[in-house]
Protein backbone atom coordinates (compact mmCIF):
# COMPACT_ATOMS: atom_id res chain seq x y z
CA UNK A 1 0.00 0.00 0.00
CA UNK A 2 1.58 3.65 -1.11
CA UNK A 3 0.40 6.51 1.62
CA UNK A 4 0.55 9.21 -1.70
CA UNK A 5 -1.00 8.96 -5.02
CA UNK A 6 2.20 9.55 -7.61
CA UNK A 7 1.69 11.73 -11.14
CA UNK A 8 3.93 11.45 -14.03
CA UNK A 9 4.52 13.39 -16.57
CA UNK A 10 6.18 12.99 -19.89
CA UNK A 11 8.93 14.69 -21.20
CA UNK A 12 10.92 15.40 -24.83
CA UNK A 13 14.62 15.81 -23.63
CA UNK A 14 16.70 16.87 -26.42
CA UNK A 15 20.53 17.05 -26.34
CA UNK A 16 23.30 18.89 -28.31
CA UNK A 17 27.09 18.86 -29.16
CA UNK A 18 29.28 17.03 -26.33
CA UNK A 19 26.27 16.25 -24.02
CA UNK A 20 24.80 14.41 -26.79
CA UNK A 21 28.27 12.34 -27.63
CA UNK A 22 28.58 11.84 -23.62
CA UNK A 23 24.69 10.44 -22.97
CA UNK A 24 24.78 8.94 -26.33
CA UNK A 25 21.66 9.76 -27.73
CA UNK A 26 20.25 13.29 -29.38
CA UNK A 27 16.68 13.22 -27.80
CA UNK A 28 14.64 10.51 -25.64
CA UNK A 29 11.41 10.56 -24.00
CA UNK A 30 10.89 10.26 -20.06
CA UNK A 31 7.72 9.47 -17.75
CA UNK A 32 9.08 11.37 -14.39
CA UNK A 33 6.65 11.96 -11.41
CA UNK A 34 5.34 15.41 -11.56
CA UNK A 35 7.74 16.31 -8.41
CA UNK A 36 10.13 17.00 -11.12
CA UNK A 37 9.62 20.49 -12.11
CA UNK A 38 12.52 22.04 -12.85
CA UNK A 39 15.67 21.77 -14.96
CA UNK A 40 17.58 21.40 -11.72
CA UNK A 41 15.46 18.68 -10.61
CA UNK A 42 15.55 16.81 -13.58
CA UNK A 43 19.31 16.74 -13.87
CA UNK A 44 19.30 15.28 -10.33
CA UNK A 45 16.60 12.78 -11.48
CA UNK A 46 19.05 11.62 -14.80
CA UNK A 47 22.22 11.33 -13.10
CA UNK A 48 20.60 9.29 -10.17
CA UNK A 49 19.33 6.99 -13.37
CA UNK A 50 22.71 6.05 -15.41
CA UNK A 51 27.19 6.65 -15.27
CA UNK A 52 26.34 8.48 -18.74
CA UNK A 53 24.03 11.25 -17.17
CA UNK A 54 26.52 11.97 -14.33
CA UNK A 55 29.44 12.35 -16.91
CA UNK A 56 27.35 14.87 -19.44
CA UNK A 57 25.76 16.63 -16.53
CA UNK A 58 29.61 16.24 -13.95
CA UNK A 59 30.26 20.30 -14.83
CA UNK A 60 26.42 21.29 -14.60
CA UNK A 61 26.86 24.70 -14.07
CA UNK A 62 28.54 25.10 -18.01
CA UNK A 63 25.06 23.33 -19.31
CA UNK A 64 22.62 25.92 -20.83
CA UNK A 65 18.91 24.65 -21.04
CA UNK A 66 15.84 25.23 -22.97
CA UNK A 67 11.99 25.05 -22.47
CA UNK A 68 10.46 24.87 -25.91
CA UNK A 69 13.08 26.28 -27.82
CA UNK A 70 13.42 29.17 -25.64
CA UNK A 71 16.42 29.78 -23.02
CA UNK A 72 15.19 29.12 -19.36
CA UNK A 73 16.90 29.32 -16.07
CA UNK A 74 17.75 25.72 -14.27
CA UNK A 75 14.73 27.15 -11.45
CA UNK A 76 12.21 27.82 -14.29
CA UNK A 77 9.15 25.15 -13.71
CA UNK A 78 8.65 22.97 -16.52
CA UNK A 79 5.83 20.22 -17.34
CA UNK A 80 4.13 17.74 -18.46
CA UNK A 81 4.58 17.43 -22.70
CA UNK A 82 7.53 20.33 -22.53
CA UNK A 83 10.54 19.72 -24.92
CA UNK A 84 13.17 20.25 -22.74
CA UNK A 85 16.91 20.86 -24.30
CA UNK A 86 20.24 20.76 -22.38
CA UNK A 87 23.83 21.63 -24.33
CA UNK A 88 27.14 23.71 -23.51
CA UNK A 89 27.41 27.31 -24.73
CA UNK A 90 27.01 28.14 -28.51
CA UNK A 91 29.88 28.28 -30.40
CA UNK A 92 28.33 29.46 -33.96
CA UNK A 93 28.99 32.59 -36.33
CA UNK B 1 17.25 44.47 -51.38
CA UNK B 2 19.92 45.95 -48.81
CA UNK B 3 19.57 49.22 -51.01
CA UNK B 4 16.05 50.03 -50.29
CA UNK B 5 14.73 53.52 -48.29
CA UNK B 6 17.17 56.37 -48.98
CA UNK B 7 20.30 53.97 -47.45
CA UNK B 8 23.70 55.49 -47.65
CA UNK B 9 25.57 52.63 -45.80
CA UNK B 10 26.06 48.66 -46.15
CA UNK B 11 27.59 46.82 -43.55
CA UNK B 12 28.77 42.77 -44.04
CA UNK B 13 30.29 40.33 -42.15
CA UNK B 14 31.66 37.41 -43.12
CA UNK B 15 32.77 34.61 -41.21
CA UNK B 16 34.70 31.98 -42.67
CA UNK B 17 36.38 28.80 -41.52
CA UNK B 18 40.13 29.07 -40.41
CA UNK B 19 43.07 26.96 -41.26
CA UNK B 20 44.40 26.44 -38.13
CA UNK B 21 42.87 25.97 -34.53
CA UNK B 22 44.08 28.00 -31.09
CA UNK B 23 46.86 25.71 -30.51
CA UNK B 24 47.85 26.19 -34.65
CA UNK B 25 46.48 23.00 -35.12
CA UNK B 26 45.95 22.15 -38.85
CA UNK B 27 41.99 21.98 -39.09
CA UNK B 28 40.79 19.61 -42.45
CA UNK B 29 37.18 20.46 -41.38
CA UNK B 30 34.33 21.61 -39.11
CA UNK B 31 30.82 20.67 -38.53
CA UNK B 32 28.58 22.81 -37.44
CA UNK B 33 25.35 21.47 -35.73
CA UNK B 34 22.32 23.64 -34.88
CA UNK B 35 18.59 23.12 -32.76
CA UNK B 36 16.38 23.34 -35.67
CA UNK B 37 13.64 26.24 -35.34
CA UNK B 38 15.35 27.12 -31.66
CA UNK B 39 18.32 28.46 -34.08
CA UNK B 40 15.83 30.66 -36.65
CA UNK B 41 13.80 31.75 -33.41
CA UNK B 42 17.10 33.22 -31.85
CA UNK B 43 18.47 34.81 -35.35
CA UNK B 44 15.01 36.54 -35.43
CA UNK B 45 14.96 37.79 -32.02
CA UNK B 46 18.74 39.10 -32.39
CA UNK B 47 17.13 40.83 -35.60
CA UNK B 48 14.49 42.47 -34.26
CA UNK B 49 16.72 44.01 -31.38
CA UNK B 50 19.14 45.50 -33.30
CA UNK B 51 16.09 47.21 -35.20
CA UNK B 52 14.90 48.69 -32.16
CA UNK B 53 18.22 49.52 -31.26
CA UNK B 54 19.30 51.62 -34.21
CA UNK B 55 17.86 53.34 -37.06
CA UNK B 56 18.58 50.66 -39.79
CA UNK B 57 17.05 49.95 -43.09
CA UNK B 58 17.41 45.96 -43.74
CA UNK B 59 19.35 43.13 -42.13
CA UNK B 60 20.38 39.45 -43.67
CA UNK B 61 21.41 36.91 -41.85
CA UNK B 62 22.47 33.55 -43.27
CA UNK B 63 24.41 30.85 -41.25
CA UNK B 64 25.60 27.61 -43.19
CA UNK B 65 25.60 24.18 -41.06
CA UNK B 66 26.75 20.98 -41.90
CA UNK B 67 30.38 19.90 -43.35
CA UNK B 68 32.55 22.81 -43.70
CA UNK B 69 36.13 23.19 -45.13
CA UNK B 70 39.14 26.13 -44.59
CA UNK B 71 37.45 29.07 -46.19
CA UNK B 72 34.55 28.32 -46.65
CA UNK B 73 32.34 30.96 -45.52
CA UNK B 74 29.86 30.18 -41.95
CA UNK B 75 28.11 33.52 -41.43
CA UNK B 76 27.14 36.23 -43.30
CA UNK B 77 25.15 39.30 -41.73
CA UNK B 78 24.35 42.40 -43.38
CA UNK B 79 23.00 45.51 -42.66
CA UNK B 80 22.17 48.45 -44.37
CA UNK B 81 20.75 51.90 -42.77
CA UNK B 82 21.26 55.78 -43.93
CA UNK B 83 23.78 56.51 -41.87
CA UNK B 84 27.52 54.29 -41.52
CA UNK B 85 27.69 54.28 -37.64
CA UNK B 86 24.00 52.50 -37.37
CA UNK B 87 25.00 49.94 -39.82
CA UNK B 88 28.62 48.95 -37.91
CA UNK B 89 27.03 49.20 -34.90
CA UNK B 90 24.11 46.92 -35.35
CA UNK B 91 26.05 44.19 -37.86
CA UNK B 92 28.80 44.05 -34.64
CA UNK B 93 26.06 43.84 -32.43
CA UNK B 94 24.11 41.04 -34.31
CA UNK B 95 27.03 38.89 -34.57
CA UNK B 96 27.88 39.17 -30.97
CA UNK B 97 24.87 38.03 -30.23
CA UNK B 98 24.99 35.26 -32.62
CA UNK B 99 28.43 34.23 -31.15
CA UNK B 100 26.60 33.77 -27.34
CA UNK B 101 22.82 33.23 -28.11
CA UNK B 102 22.28 31.35 -31.43
CA UNK B 103 22.31 27.70 -30.68
CA UNK B 104 25.24 26.79 -33.32
CA UNK B 105 28.44 24.50 -32.26
CA UNK B 106 31.22 23.57 -33.98
CA UNK B 107 33.01 20.05 -34.04
CA UNK B 108 36.33 20.83 -35.64
CA UNK B 109 37.99 17.73 -37.43
CA UNK B 110 41.77 17.01 -37.31
CA UNK B 111 44.11 14.41 -38.99
CA UNK B 112 43.71 11.84 -36.39
CA UNK B 113 40.73 13.95 -33.78
CA UNK B 114 37.42 15.81 -33.88
CA UNK B 115 36.94 18.25 -31.35
CA UNK B 116 34.01 20.21 -30.20
CA UNK B 117 34.96 23.97 -30.27
CA UNK B 118 35.04 25.52 -25.88
CA UNK B 119 33.21 28.87 -26.22
CA UNK B 120 35.41 31.67 -25.60
CA UNK B 121 34.77 33.67 -22.43
CA UNK B 122 35.58 36.91 -24.32
CA UNK B 123 32.46 36.36 -26.90
CA UNK B 124 30.39 37.14 -23.28
CA UNK B 125 32.50 39.62 -22.47
CA UNK B 126 31.72 41.05 -25.80
CA UNK B 127 28.50 41.61 -24.95
CA UNK B 128 28.63 44.38 -22.26
CA UNK B 129 29.50 47.20 -24.66
CA UNK B 130 25.50 46.99 -26.17
CA UNK B 131 24.17 47.45 -21.69
CA UNK C 1 42.18 37.65 -51.46
CA UNK C 2 40.64 39.08 -48.73
CA UNK C 3 40.37 35.38 -47.16
CA UNK C 4 44.08 34.28 -46.61
CA UNK C 5 46.25 34.20 -44.11
CA UNK C 6 43.87 31.85 -41.52
CA UNK C 7 41.25 34.56 -42.04
CA UNK C 8 37.63 34.02 -39.89
CA UNK C 9 36.60 37.41 -40.21
CA UNK C 10 35.70 40.11 -43.27
CA UNK C 11 34.13 42.88 -42.81
CA UNK C 12 33.14 45.12 -45.84
CA UNK C 13 31.79 48.53 -46.23
CA UNK C 14 29.99 49.90 -49.11
CA UNK C 15 28.81 53.55 -49.32
CA UNK C 16 26.01 54.28 -51.62
CA UNK C 17 24.00 57.49 -52.92
CA UNK C 18 21.65 58.29 -51.12
CA UNK C 19 18.26 59.15 -52.63
CA UNK C 20 17.09 61.98 -50.70
CA UNK C 21 19.42 65.19 -49.07
CA UNK C 22 19.34 65.73 -45.51
CA UNK C 23 16.44 68.18 -46.22
CA UNK C 24 14.69 65.49 -48.00
CA UNK C 25 15.07 66.88 -51.61
CA UNK C 26 15.24 64.52 -54.77
CA UNK C 27 18.57 63.83 -55.63
CA UNK C 28 19.03 63.25 -59.26
CA UNK C 29 23.04 62.58 -59.35
CA UNK C 30 25.96 63.07 -57.61
CA UNK C 31 29.32 64.10 -58.84
CA UNK C 32 32.51 62.96 -56.86
CA UNK C 33 35.84 65.37 -57.87
CA UNK C 34 38.70 64.65 -55.94
CA UNK C 35 42.94 65.62 -56.04
CA UNK C 36 44.90 63.02 -58.40
CA UNK C 37 47.34 61.46 -56.57
CA UNK C 38 47.00 63.21 -53.33
CA UNK C 39 43.62 61.63 -52.61
CA UNK C 40 45.91 58.38 -53.46
CA UNK C 41 48.38 59.23 -50.93
CA UNK C 42 45.65 60.08 -48.17
CA UNK C 43 43.56 56.50 -48.82
CA UNK C 44 47.26 54.30 -48.45
CA UNK C 45 48.12 56.26 -45.24
CA UNK C 46 44.88 55.72 -43.95
CA UNK C 47 45.14 51.95 -44.48
CA UNK C 48 48.93 51.51 -43.00
CA UNK C 49 47.46 53.05 -39.88
CA UNK C 50 44.78 50.77 -39.63
CA UNK C 51 47.26 47.88 -40.31
CA UNK C 52 49.58 49.15 -37.79
CA UNK C 53 46.37 49.77 -35.17
CA UNK C 54 44.95 46.26 -35.43
CA UNK C 55 46.15 42.72 -36.51
CA UNK C 56 44.20 42.71 -39.84
CA UNK C 57 45.10 40.34 -42.45
CA UNK C 58 44.07 42.35 -46.11
CA UNK C 59 42.73 45.57 -46.24
CA UNK C 60 40.98 46.63 -49.96
CA UNK C 61 39.78 50.13 -50.30
CA UNK C 62 37.61 51.32 -53.31
CA UNK C 63 36.25 54.72 -54.39
CA UNK C 64 34.48 55.95 -57.40
CA UNK C 65 34.49 59.52 -58.82
CA UNK C 66 32.75 61.03 -61.30
CA UNK C 67 28.91 61.15 -62.05
CA UNK C 68 27.06 58.40 -59.99
CA UNK C 69 22.87 58.06 -59.79
CA UNK C 70 21.18 56.96 -56.26
CA UNK C 71 21.77 53.64 -55.12
CA UNK C 72 25.48 53.28 -57.05
CA UNK C 73 28.17 52.15 -55.10
CA UNK C 74 30.40 55.26 -54.09
CA UNK C 75 32.97 53.72 -51.79
CA UNK C 76 34.15 49.85 -50.63
CA UNK C 77 36.24 48.92 -47.78
CA UNK C 78 36.81 45.43 -47.11
CA UNK C 79 38.64 44.06 -44.18
CA UNK C 80 39.87 40.63 -43.20
CA UNK C 81 41.45 39.22 -39.62
CA UNK C 82 41.66 36.06 -37.51
CA UNK C 83 38.92 37.79 -35.20
CA UNK C 84 36.10 39.97 -35.69
CA UNK C 85 36.79 42.85 -33.82
CA UNK C 86 39.39 43.81 -35.35
CA UNK C 87 37.86 43.83 -38.91
CA UNK C 88 34.84 45.95 -37.38
CA UNK C 89 36.99 48.53 -35.52
CA UNK C 90 39.21 48.87 -38.61
CA UNK C 91 36.87 48.95 -41.44
CA UNK C 92 34.97 51.74 -38.90
CA UNK C 93 38.67 53.16 -38.36
CA UNK C 94 39.16 53.65 -41.76
CA UNK C 95 35.72 54.74 -42.89
CA UNK C 96 35.66 57.57 -40.27
CA UNK C 97 39.70 58.71 -41.75
CA UNK C 98 38.81 58.40 -45.88
CA UNK C 99 35.18 60.63 -44.34
CA UNK C 100 37.44 63.32 -43.39
CA UNK C 101 40.91 63.20 -44.85
CA UNK C 102 40.27 61.68 -48.47
CA UNK C 103 40.53 64.71 -50.64
CA UNK C 104 36.98 64.10 -52.83
CA UNK C 105 34.09 66.50 -52.73
CA UNK C 106 30.89 65.89 -53.72
CA UNK C 107 28.25 67.56 -55.66
CA UNK C 108 25.04 67.02 -55.21
CA UNK C 109 22.99 67.46 -58.25
CA UNK C 110 19.15 68.43 -57.89
CA UNK C 111 15.88 69.22 -60.41
CA UNK C 112 16.81 72.78 -60.62
CA UNK C 113 19.90 73.42 -59.06
CA UNK C 114 23.65 71.57 -57.75
CA UNK C 115 24.96 72.20 -54.59
CA UNK C 116 28.45 71.01 -53.24
CA UNK C 117 27.78 69.12 -49.92
CA UNK C 118 29.26 70.59 -46.75
CA UNK C 119 31.20 68.35 -44.34
CA UNK C 120 28.96 67.15 -41.04
CA UNK C 121 30.95 68.20 -38.23
CA UNK C 122 29.75 64.73 -36.94
CA UNK C 123 32.60 63.42 -39.29
CA UNK C 124 35.31 65.33 -37.09
CA UNK C 125 33.60 63.73 -33.90
CA UNK C 126 34.17 60.32 -35.29
CA UNK C 127 37.58 60.37 -35.22
CA UNK C 128 37.76 60.67 -31.42
CA UNK C 129 37.04 57.28 -30.84
CA UNK C 130 39.99 56.35 -32.06
CA UNK C 131 42.58 58.76 -30.19
CA UNK D 1 65.20 103.80 -57.86
CA UNK D 2 64.66 100.98 -55.51
CA UNK D 3 65.38 100.63 -52.12
CA UNK D 4 65.53 96.64 -51.79
CA UNK D 5 66.10 93.83 -54.49
CA UNK D 6 62.59 91.93 -54.38
CA UNK D 7 63.33 87.84 -55.53
CA UNK D 8 60.49 86.22 -57.77
CA UNK D 9 58.80 82.75 -57.04
CA UNK D 10 56.65 80.43 -58.87
CA UNK D 11 54.15 78.32 -57.18
CA UNK D 12 51.08 76.27 -59.07
CA UNK D 13 47.84 77.31 -57.43
CA UNK D 14 45.04 74.25 -57.39
CA UNK D 15 41.32 75.04 -56.23
CA UNK D 16 38.91 72.25 -55.80
CA UNK D 17 35.21 71.88 -55.21
CA UNK D 18 33.31 75.26 -54.29
CA UNK D 19 36.68 77.27 -53.87
CA UNK D 20 37.47 76.51 -57.37
CA UNK D 21 34.09 77.43 -59.07
CA UNK D 22 34.26 81.25 -57.03
CA UNK D 23 38.15 81.42 -57.90
CA UNK D 24 36.86 80.25 -61.79
CA UNK D 25 39.70 78.28 -62.46
CA UNK D 26 41.14 74.98 -61.22
CA UNK D 27 44.69 75.94 -61.23
CA UNK D 28 47.14 78.49 -62.10
CA UNK D 29 50.43 79.78 -62.19
CA UNK D 30 51.78 82.56 -60.02
CA UNK D 31 54.89 84.56 -59.85
CA UNK D 32 55.14 86.03 -55.82
CA UNK D 33 57.49 88.13 -53.65
CA UNK D 34 59.54 85.51 -52.32
CA UNK D 35 58.37 87.20 -49.16
CA UNK D 36 55.00 84.82 -49.53
CA UNK D 37 56.28 82.29 -47.65
CA UNK D 38 53.20 80.80 -46.29
CA UNK D 39 49.44 80.15 -47.19
CA UNK D 40 48.34 82.30 -44.96
CA UNK D 41 50.59 85.16 -46.38
CA UNK D 42 49.54 83.78 -49.84
CA UNK D 43 45.89 84.18 -48.91
CA UNK D 44 46.65 87.98 -47.94
CA UNK D 45 48.32 88.26 -51.05
CA UNK D 46 45.31 86.73 -53.22
CA UNK D 47 42.50 88.61 -51.42
CA UNK D 48 44.13 91.72 -52.54
CA UNK D 49 44.47 91.25 -56.10
CA UNK D 50 40.89 90.17 -57.53
CA UNK D 51 37.55 90.11 -55.71
CA UNK D 52 36.99 86.57 -56.35
CA UNK D 53 39.80 85.44 -54.08
CA UNK D 54 38.06 87.69 -51.60
CA UNK D 55 34.68 85.88 -51.97
CA UNK D 56 36.17 82.86 -51.96
CA UNK D 57 38.29 82.80 -49.09
CA UNK D 58 36.02 85.16 -47.16
CA UNK D 59 35.84 81.88 -44.44
CA UNK D 60 39.10 81.05 -44.90
CA UNK D 61 39.41 79.49 -41.43
CA UNK D 62 37.36 76.76 -43.17
CA UNK D 63 39.62 76.46 -46.08
CA UNK D 64 42.14 73.63 -46.10
CA UNK D 65 45.66 73.45 -47.83
CA UNK D 66 48.22 71.28 -48.90
CA UNK D 67 51.77 71.48 -50.48
CA UNK D 68 52.11 69.23 -52.93
CA UNK D 69 49.91 67.28 -52.15
CA UNK D 70 50.51 66.68 -48.25
CA UNK D 71 48.11 68.39 -46.01
CA UNK D 72 49.88 71.72 -44.09
CA UNK D 73 48.57 74.41 -41.40
CA UNK D 74 48.09 77.68 -43.13
CA UNK D 75 52.14 78.88 -41.42
CA UNK D 76 53.92 75.97 -42.67
CA UNK D 77 57.09 77.07 -44.89
CA UNK D 78 56.37 77.29 -48.42
CA UNK D 79 58.54 77.68 -51.35
CA UNK D 80 59.34 78.42 -54.96
CA UNK D 81 58.18 75.19 -57.01
CA UNK D 82 55.71 74.33 -54.76
CA UNK D 83 51.97 73.07 -56.08
CA UNK D 84 50.22 74.56 -53.41
CA UNK D 85 45.98 73.36 -53.14
CA UNK D 86 42.90 75.48 -51.39
CA UNK D 87 39.79 73.26 -50.77
CA UNK D 88 36.94 72.77 -48.51
CA UNK D 89 36.95 69.64 -46.00
CA UNK D 90 36.42 66.85 -47.69
CA UNK D 91 32.84 65.26 -48.14
CA UNK D 92 34.05 61.81 -49.67
CA UNK D 93 33.19 58.36 -48.73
Amino acid sequence: MVSFIEKFINMIIRYFSWVKDIVGKSEEIISISSDIDTPEKLIDHLIKKDEKYKKAFDKRNVIKVAQNKIYISKSTKIKNDDEIAFFPPVTGG
Amino acid sequence: MLSTNNTGAIVNFLGTVREKDKKNKKILSMTLEHYPLMTENEILKIAEQATKKWDINCVSIIHRIGKLYPKEKIVYVGVSSKHRQNAFDACSFIMDYLKSNATFWKLEEFEHTKKWVIQDKKEIEALKKWS
